[in-house]
Formats: C-alpha cells, structure tokens, sequence
C-alpha cells in the first residue's frame, strides 16, 4: 500500500485529470478549442496507480489519448490546457495540441498519433538506462486495439530478447474505436497474447487505483532489480466517446450503466475513509483540485498566441533557415 | 443536376459500384463500426469511417463486403492485394494518409510491383482510399498530404479530386481499374458541393480539368488548391491579370499535355501543392515545365508550398503553413512582373 | 499415406529440387548466372510434402528461397532456369530473377524479396476463394526469421479472426541468415507464438517428407471442410549459407555433419523399399530428373536475352507510353 | 595519403566514433553475424553485415555495442529513436533502402518530428545507415534508391556521398550530428577507392562538392551518377565540350548556392539520377534550377533517370534500365545544341 503522501497524490491526481477531462467535454461541446479531442474519463485509475508506482526520472510513452499520462506524469496542468488552446505557453508551444502533450522534462518521450508507436520508443530508453546503469525504467501506455499492430510485437519480442525494464501497460478500456474489445480480440484476454515472447503478463483490474499501483509496482520493483519486461493488462471502461463528437450509438445503455458501478471516482472515494482521508479532507482536496483546473483554464484562455512564423522553429537542432521557409 | 457533397459522391460512388460487382470489397477500420455490437441496435454502421463517408453501406451489403479491421493496416492491405489477384476489387481505406508508413511496403513493394516482377501474369486491382490534408487542426500525424511518397512509385497510380462530380467519376475508374490506384480525400473537402450526375459515369484517369480559362499565368493547383486558386484569380482578375486554373486531378498517370498547352499560352506557371515542398508533386510539375515547356516560358516556374516543417497544430500557425490565395496571388503577380 | 502416383510423383519432386540446386550451386561458383542466389538445400521435404497435399489449384505464396516451391508447385524446370539466367522464356520474363520465381498459372501469388510480406497476401486469397465458395485454399511458406516480423503477426491475427483457410509453413530451418535459430527466437520453437493469435500450430519434422506429408493433408482437410487457419513449423536444416558465396563461418562443422545423417534426401532413398520403390526404379527415377535438369539448364543457358526495351513492358495493365520511358 | 575503399572508410568512420563515445551503438540485422554461436571460432563478425561494411566493429566494441537484431526493423529503428532521445547515438542499418517500407513510419512519424511536435525540448540524434542502387542484378527489392522519401520528410537530414573520403567524413559528421540524418550507401560503389584522411576528420553536411569544372553545362550527379557523369563529360571534352560537375553530397539540406553560382556561369543544367523519375530529387533539383537560376538558362532544364518503372532484374534490362554515361552526354549535347 502507499504511504500517506503518495495516496494523498493519487487522490489529487485522480481528480485532476478527472476534472480537467470533464472541462474539456465542457469545451468540446462549445467548440471552444480545436482540433481533435480524446479524453481518458473512464482509465483514470491506470495513470494514476502506474505513475504512483514510478519515478518522476522514469520514462513513458503516451498516445493521442495524453491528457491523463501527461498530468499524471506531473506536467502543469496550465501547461497542457494551454497546448490543447494552441497558446505559446503551451507545452509543446502550441506545435502538438492535444494529441500530443508530451513534457521530455517530466519524462515523457512523446505522445503518438499512430497506434502502438510508442512501445519501441520506451524500449530503446529502456535499452539505453540499464546499459549505462541507471535503474530507471520505462512505461509505455496503448490501448486494446494497439495489440494487433505489429510494431507492437516487434517491441515485445526485442524488449524480451534485451531483457530490457519495459513495463507494456495496456489500457483495455474495451473499445478500439467503435469495435468492441471481446469482437477484436482472438484471445480471452490481451496478456494472453505474450506466451509469444515468453513475457510475463497479467490482467488486473483497472478501475480501482491502489489495485493498479500493486501490481505495478511489483513490476518495477523486479525492473529496477536487472529484471526484465512485463506486460500489464488494466481493464478499465471508455465513458467518452473515442473522441468528442463520437455519439457512442455502440455502447449499449446498459453497459455503460453497469461499467459506472465501478467507475474509478467512484471506487476511490469508497475507499477513501479507508486510506485516511475523512469526507471533510477528501472534499478539501477535490476542492483544491478544481480550482487548479479552473485557474489553469481561465490563464490557458487568455495565453497569447503563437506568431504564425513560430511555425518554422525547431524542426532540426540545426538547418539552413532559407531551406525552411519557402513563403 | 442535384448537387452532392463530394462525401456523398464517393458513398454513391461505392454504392453504385458494389451494386453492379460483388466482388468490390472493402476493408477499414470502423469503416462500419459496432463490430461486435450488431445486436445493438444503431451499432451497425454507428461510424463509417471517422468522417462517415462510407455510411450505410454496412447495412446494405452487409459485413462480409464491409470489413471492419483490426488495426493491422500491414496485414489487410497485404490481404486485400492478395485477394485483388484472385478475383476481388477490394477498396481499403488508410484512416489517415499520416499511417501510410505502417503499411507502406505493402503498396511499394508488393502492390506496384508483382504485375511487373512476375511477368505480366498477374494484376492487383485494388483501391487505397485514404485522407488527407492540412486546415483541420489535427496536428502533425493527422494533416499530412504524402501524394508524392505514392507518385514516385512506378506500378501506382494516383488520383487526388477536388470536386464533387470528379471524386465520384474518378473513384468509380479507379475500381473498375485493373492496376492498384492510390485515392486521395482532402478531409476539408469532404463538405463542398457540386452538381454530381446520377448512375456510374465514369471519369477517365490521366485527364485533367481546365477550371477557369485566363491569357497571363496558369496556375496548376492540387487538390484543396484549387480552391484558393480560384480565390486568388478572382481578386487578380480585378486587377486585369488573367489566370488560367488547371486541375490535374490525377498525377500518375499526368495530363502532361494539358498543362503544357496552357504553358504555352501564358508563357507563366505557377504550382501550388500544401505539401512538403521537396520531392513534392509542385516540384515534379514545376521540372516537367522546365524541361517540356522551356520554350514557351516568360518567367521562372514558381511555387507555392508548405514550409518544410512537420504540420503544425495551433491555428495561428497552421494558417501560415498552408497555401493561402494571397500567397498565390503574390506568385502570379512576380510571375506576371518577371523581367518587366 | 500418400497413394503411388503422388509417392512417385513427391520422390522425383524432392530430386529435381536436390539436383536443380547442386547445379545453382555448381553455376555460383563458376559465377555463370547473375544475381542473388538462394538454395533450398535441406528443405526440400517440406515443399514436397506440402505440395502434395495440396491441389494444383490452391494458391502458395513464397520467398527470395523460392526455387524449391516453384519446382513442386510444378512449374516447368527450363523455365525456372531461363528466369535465373535471365533470358526470354523465363517465368518472369526475366524481369524477376532468382529471388522472385512465381508462375500465377501454376497457383503462385509470388515470391517476395521483403521478409513476411506473404503471409497477409496468401491470406487474402484464402479469404476471397471461401467468400466465392470455392474450397481452394493458401499455403504461405517463410522463414523462422521472420516469425519476428511485425506483417506476420498481423496476418495471422487476421487470419483467426476470418476463419481464412490459409496454412502457415513455418521453414525452420536453424538460421536466419547468420544468426542462429535457437538464439534468435523467446520460445521454444515458433508454433508457441501462436497462443497468441488462437491459432492452432505443432513443431513438426521437416526431413521426412511423409511426415510432413501427413502433417499438411491433415490441416488442409480441416480447411477444405471450412476450417481455418493453421501455422505447422517444419523443423529443417540450411546446409547451404544463406545465399551463394556466404562462408557459413558461423556453422559449426559438428552441427552440419550431425544434421547430415537426417538430410531429406537420404531419408528418402531409406524409405523408397517400404514406399513401393525399389533400388532399380529408384536409380532410374533419379536419371530420369537428372536428365531433366540438364536438359533445362542446357536450353536456358542458350535461350534468348530480352530486348533492353522489354524493361518498359508490363509495369501497368494500361498507362501512356510516353509517361513509363523517360529515355 | 592511403586509398581506401567506400567499404573500408564507413568502417573506419564507425570505428573512430565508437572509439570516442561509449554511447555511439549499432543496431542491425547481422551487422556482426553469428549470434548464437559466439563459442564457435569465426562465428562472430563473420558478416558485417551482407557487405561486410561493419565488419570487426563487434570483436572489437562487443555484443552490447554492435547488436544484432531480428528482423523487426520498426521495433529496432523505434527502439534507437528512443535511445537516441536518452544518451545513445544509434546507427541503424537498414539492409537494404528497399525495406523502407516496413519501418517509414518510425522515420517519417516518429524520428523526423518529434523535436518539432513536442516544442523542441527532445532531439533525436540518429543514423539510418541504408543501401542503395542498380546494377547489381538484385532485381526489384534490392535495387531502389528512393532518396526521395526520405527527402520529402522535414525533420530529417539526407546523405548520399560518392566517394570513399566524403562517406567517410560526411558520415562521421551524420554521427556527430543531432538532427537524425538518413545516410545511403551505394551497393556498386564500396569498392571504389580514394585518398582517405586519417583521423576523425568531419565534412559538414550541405555542402556540395565540384569534381570538374567546366563551362558550357552544368551536370548534377547523384551519387553512383557521378562516376557515369565523369566519362560523360571526358567524353565531351574531347568534342570541345567543358562539363561542369556538382555532387550535391547530401540533399538536406541541399547547397543551393554551389548549384545555382555553376548554372549562372554555364546557363545549361542537367541533373542525373539513377532514381525512379516522378518526384525524385532529379525533379526537385530541377525545380530549384526553374524557380531560382531561371534568369541564367539558355536550354531547358533536363533530367536523366530511370524509366518510370520497377528495377528489371535480367543484365540487358537492367542496363538500359540506368542511366549510361552514353544518355548523359546525349542529354549534355541536347542542352547544348540548344536554340542553335
Ligand atoms: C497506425 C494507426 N492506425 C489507425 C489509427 C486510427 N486510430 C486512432 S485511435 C484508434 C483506436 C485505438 O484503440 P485502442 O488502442 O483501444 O486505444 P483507445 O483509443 O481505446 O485508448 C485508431 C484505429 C492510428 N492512429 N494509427
Ligand atoms: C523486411 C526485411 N528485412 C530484412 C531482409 C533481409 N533478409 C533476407 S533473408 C533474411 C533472413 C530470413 O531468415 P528466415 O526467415 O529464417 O528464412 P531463410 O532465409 O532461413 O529461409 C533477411 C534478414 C529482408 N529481405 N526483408
Ligand atoms: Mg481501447
Ligand atoms: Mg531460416
């Protein structure tokens, strides 16, 4: 179990991407920001118990689904709302927007439009780290739907054949899109699918944090030994649509109500008492977070905008500026 | 002529062409949607595809011929090539042009090549529909156009519309065709409209369009270009420059005498593509002119491109990244001062 | 058991394959052909036994090691050899070479250069063959190398998914180029990747070609009566290197002198008394091949080169001329 | 100053740079040879990879330094990316350029733009050592060059040298470099020797170099074709004829300048690439040269490439199939002969 201060974290920390997630439907439905929007309402509990799990000096890959990975990983909250705005305060300077918030400083390597980009990239971090010595680790965060991508495999068979400390975190919040994770998948499960590279792999509840943070932690308590890769599987429920402006016409009514018995807020609050934290603290803390939510949106809103010939910038460390604008 | 909204040309397109072959098939991810839910009622074609273009056709030819994927572009591409030589018309829809690099071997090496390779035994009839395009705020891996990654490729042949009537007539040639056909969809397209002919009249490839007639500069424009091209002639004719519009629609193979005959009028090109400007198609027609129409020409051949820069994701700079009808405009108007 | 016709038939098979390959060999070393050459020396069983468990009319796909496949795909020897030699009445018209001998009439899709590009081909074949109600079906023979490659895993988890009547040929032939087998796989042997794919697969001796006879008609009669796909891994040997002019320094002596007493060959002239054939048909059988052989390299070597302009003709069913040569 | 070949300088370029930096590491598809055998003698290192160009390295800098990997490029091209992010200076080998395809993505999504998408924070300092070229009678997939799919892609850098000191040089500079760079390698030209310094001495990537001056036409060879464009232009010389030759070296970024100050003094430019036509950086450096030396030309730009075909395999194909030193001065006559 956690101690005191990282379960007062993960509280904090559920909250904040729940509420910030929350003001993004807000802003999605008021067409307030552009672009594409993918929310993680529903896998709270798996960034939150995996990043409880590891180092801030660990590394993880995200996908286009960043916000959660992102907060969780301790990334300013105003810095994210204002890269999802496209301002210069942004974390990416307004270049990636929201499927793309990625803070290298905080130990993220990217967050990846392309499905199952990122577990060969958290690999070869992982790679680098333990032949140097270091025991940092890396996480890489995918959905269900990224397992039968073949870069996928690829990764798992090298990270076992480099015994390298990959922890493969799968979000099977069962749906890849419109396609349900049971019509998807030829296997009972997803960590049944590593028997081919001789990982360990398990399937664990993905809805209640500490549960989350147990076996994660166990996992990279082994990687930070010379141990090598393990795949998590964490079953968890996609509240939201795949995007905002998804109308979810194939998530039967009843599923959703039923997967919302367990939804991770839910469970958290159950077990809070439990944890230490009464009703008054609890309520202090949600309180807390939402007004960080709201102030880090309320300055995103007002963030300048970038100069439109900031698009030119940071392509190369090093280029002929001439060779970059042909205007 | 009633107009259709080019992403109700291609349905119809695909609609008609399923209709009269049943052996059109075609592959994608949530092409369909609510694969595994079909019980549920509204599940079954719940998407077709993220911009609903190839809605409804789930519930008419059921899912046999509109196959949701698993997202494994390598394996059903691969898939549809093989079924292609054995009696299938598959269409298979790259979500987004950005994956092509998942599943790029499978039309570089394999699609492009075996007709060649082997003999001449055997064709790949088979269409990649995929989208593309700058202007949606999707950043990075969801804007890119890449029709150049495809032109340079002997045994494809691309196609890119940018109206309503030519994605309809140009997507029904490009089933009913016998080689592997790349087909581009501009994503800030898909809403325009045009008067669109009923029934499968097919449009030729290799035949481009003359979209506006003008003595002073041609301005040969890809795609979304095309209307920014025309935004910019508009406010040019104003100011008495005369530009002529050429569409090639596709680019392998390319109406080379069209534009060339228009550069021979005008003794003037510009090209303006919104991709990458290296290797791009600008820079392919633009050396076509230099080479074939050298004669005829009065200026340089200029260009108007995207920086060469990723795409990026906050509107202030994805407005200045893309081609604008000023940026063109400013173009005709060296082309038209050159040497004066 | 396979009947006498295809017992005969699999004896002269696996000789051509043998006696076509020592002449390739013969003809490297004397640099007489062009090209990459490939040989199937130590694999022959599995194309025999394969072949004669399919139907003329199934479809195969194969690789840059495609001699042994088209030879008992039944592909005419003279024009296998012109296609190596590069000449006119080569199967390709001498446009693919070695590494490509794929003759579509003969129910060749291909025999590709990149690895693991044939099992998603040969599995949309399957798929389209059982969606017109045909009972033909696709074998995709490839390497043990390229069990590691991303395309294959796709293909098979498609193939599950499908219920495509495709048979995976695994060729385990202890190396992939110059890395051994053994090191290069996470499991035991490759028919323990499939777990992850539902798919049902054995490790199966590939010396014998009645063993692998049995093997493949088991599998394709579960195929034909609507079943669906199978990987089976032929346990074999390369002998040769991984083309001509490789040193093979990185196979032991000792492992090629042990894996020698089991070579297909020698296998077969063990069993041919107990399959009906005696030492007398035998001999004259393999004479017989022998003079085939000969006969197609001694026409091949004289055939007809191509016309240099015939590198223009067939890159597309129909294009304009002018737009193919830029002369 | 000894020669040595192509071959022998790559190998010393990555010997230097592994000798410097414990983090430089390579990884490749028997790039070592052997794994799985290392207690039998000569098992390791008994490749170097197919060409033997890395040859030594693994004896010499171990197993960990010197991987091989399985045929998983996308996971191992994936894999130096993230290394490259964290410390290491990866060198990856794509056998041949032909497999492009399976691991673009790596290159084209992830290699290329991160730095750009993610604000700058991250670079991504790796190489993509790959080989290239025709006229090995590999046939199809194992004769591309396809520079310019990379050279489309903004975010990386592209090298082609020619010679045995620029693939030395430009090479230990690619290493140094931390943008990723795409460094191809010609199959026809490692065993070609020259003068090679000793040493780690760099030559900066974007400058060309003029291997022969000359004042009547300026010829562009891309790699291999400078060799081509060399007897081409010794030819000529005897008609009178002075041929200027460039190789550009590396083409992203491209010297402009030296292209465009040898067009100005010539006023005729030909560009020789042994690359598929459509789009290729024969196209783009003709572009350039329409766009930018326009006022300097008397003849039309021209182009010599392959046909707009696969690569044939079978010899008398295949030749014709290249660009001849015969096509170049037939195309440097043509730019001559001009309006006379
Ligand atoms: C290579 C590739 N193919 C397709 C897509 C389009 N796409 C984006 S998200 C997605 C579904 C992913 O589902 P899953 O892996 O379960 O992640 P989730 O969105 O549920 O978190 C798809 C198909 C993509 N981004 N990349
Ligand atoms: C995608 C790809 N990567 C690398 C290669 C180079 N290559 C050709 S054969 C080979 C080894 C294949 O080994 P295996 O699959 O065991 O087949 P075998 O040659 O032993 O029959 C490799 C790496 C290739 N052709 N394609
Ligand atoms: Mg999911
Ligand atoms: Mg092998």
């Amino acid at each position: 179990m956690p101690d005191a201060g990282v379960t007062e974290w993960m509280y904090r920390c559920l909250f904040r991407i729940r509420l910030f997630e929350e003001r993004i439907k807000q802003l999605a439905a008021d067409k307030a920001v552009p672009g594409y929007l993918h929310t993680y309402i529903g896998s709270e509990a798996i960034a939150v118990g995996v990043m409880a799990a590891l180092r801030q000096d660990d590394w993880i890959t995200s996908t286009y689904r960043s916000h959660g990975h992102a907060i969780a990983k301790n990334v300013d909250l105003f810095s994210i709302a204002a890269e999802i705005y496209g301002r210069v305060p942004g974390v990416c300077k307004g270049r990636g927007g929201s499927m793309h918030i990625s803070d290298f400083d905080k130990g993220m390597l990217g967050a990846f439009g392309i499905v199952a980009a990122g577990p060969p990239v958290a690999l070869g971090a992982a790679v680098q780290e333990r032949r140097r010595g270091s025991d940092r680790i890396a996480a890489s965060f995918f959905g269900d739907g990224a397992v039968h991508n073949g870069v996928f495999h690829e990764a798992a068979g090298l990270a076992t054949h480099w015994n390298a400390p990959l922890l493969l975190v799968c979000e099977n919040n069962g749906y890849a899109e419109a396609t349900a994770t049971d019509w998807h998948l030829n296997t009972e499960n997803v960590a049944q699918m590593m028997g081919a590279y001789a990982m360990p792999a398990q399937t664990v509840d993905g809805m209640d944090m500490f549960t989350v943070y147990e076996a994660a932690s166990a996992a990279v308590a082994r990687m930070r030994a010379g141990g090598g890769p393990e795949l998590i599987e964490f079953v968890s429920y996609r509240f939201s649509g795949q995007f905002e402006g998804d109308r979810q016409d194939y998530q039967p009514a009843e599923e959703i109500a039923e997967a919302s018995k367990r939804d991770p807020v839910l469970l958290a609050r159950q077990r809070a008492a439990q944890m230490g934290l009464d009703e008054a603290a609890l309520s202090q803390l949600v309180a807390e977070v939402q007004a960080e939510v709201d102030d880090a949106f309320t300055r995103a809103e007002q963030a300048e905008w970038p100069a439109p010939e900031a698009a030119l910038d940071d392509v190369y460390v090093s280029y002929p500026k001439e060779q970059i604008d042909y205007a | 002529m009633r107009e259709l909204t080019v992403k109700d040309a291609i349905n119809e397109a695909l609609r008609e062409t399923m209709r009269a072959d049943p052996d059109v098939v075609l592959f994608g991810e949530d092409i369909a949607g609510g694969q595994g839910r079909d019980d549920y009622p509204g599940a079954m074609d719940a998407w077709g595809g993220p911009f609903g273009v190839t809605k409804g056709l789930c519930t008419e030819f059921g899912r046999d011929r509109v196959r949701d994927t698993t997202i494994a572009e390598a394996g059903f591409f691969g898939a549809a090539i093989g079924g292609a030589m054995v009696g299938m018309r598959p269409v298979c829809e790259l979500m987004y042009a950005d994956f092509a690099g998942v599943c790029f071997d499978q039309m570089m090496n394999q699609a492009a090549k075996m007709r060649y390779m082997f003999g001449g035994k055997q064709n790949v009839p088979m269409v990649m529909r995929t989208v593309v395009g700058g202007g949606f705020r999707a950043g990075a891996e969801h804007s890119q156009t890449l029709y150049s990654l495809f032109a340079h490729i002997p045994g494809l042949k691309v196609v890119a519309p940018y109206s309503a009537a030519d994605a309809k007539g140009l997507l029904i040639s490009a089933i009913r065709d016998d080689d592997p056909v790349v087909f581009f969809e501009h994503k800030r397209l898909y809403m325009q409209k045009e008067a669109v002919p009923e029934g499968a009249e097919a449009i030729p490839l290799g035949r481009g369009r003359r979209r506006r007639e003008g003595g002073d500069v041609t301005v040969i424009a890809v795609q979304r270009m095309n209307l920014f091209a025309e935004q910019a002639a508009a406010e040019l004719e104003r100011d008495g420059i005369g530009v002529e519009i050429i569409d090639p629609r596709t680019y392998a193979p390319l109406d080379e005498e069209m534009i060339l005959s228009s550069v021979k009028k005008t003794g003037r090109a510009v090209v303006v593509d919104e991709s990458y400007p290296r290797c791009s198609l600008a820079a392919d027609i633009a050396a076509l002119i230099a080479e074939k129409g050298f004669a005829d020409l009065r200026a340089p051949v200029l260009r108007v491109t995207a920086p060469h820069t990723p795409v990026p994701f906050s509107p202030p700079m994805e407005d200045y990244y893309l081609p604008s009808p000023e940026r063109i405009a400013r173009r005709v108007r060296e082309a038209v001062e050159y040497g004066k």
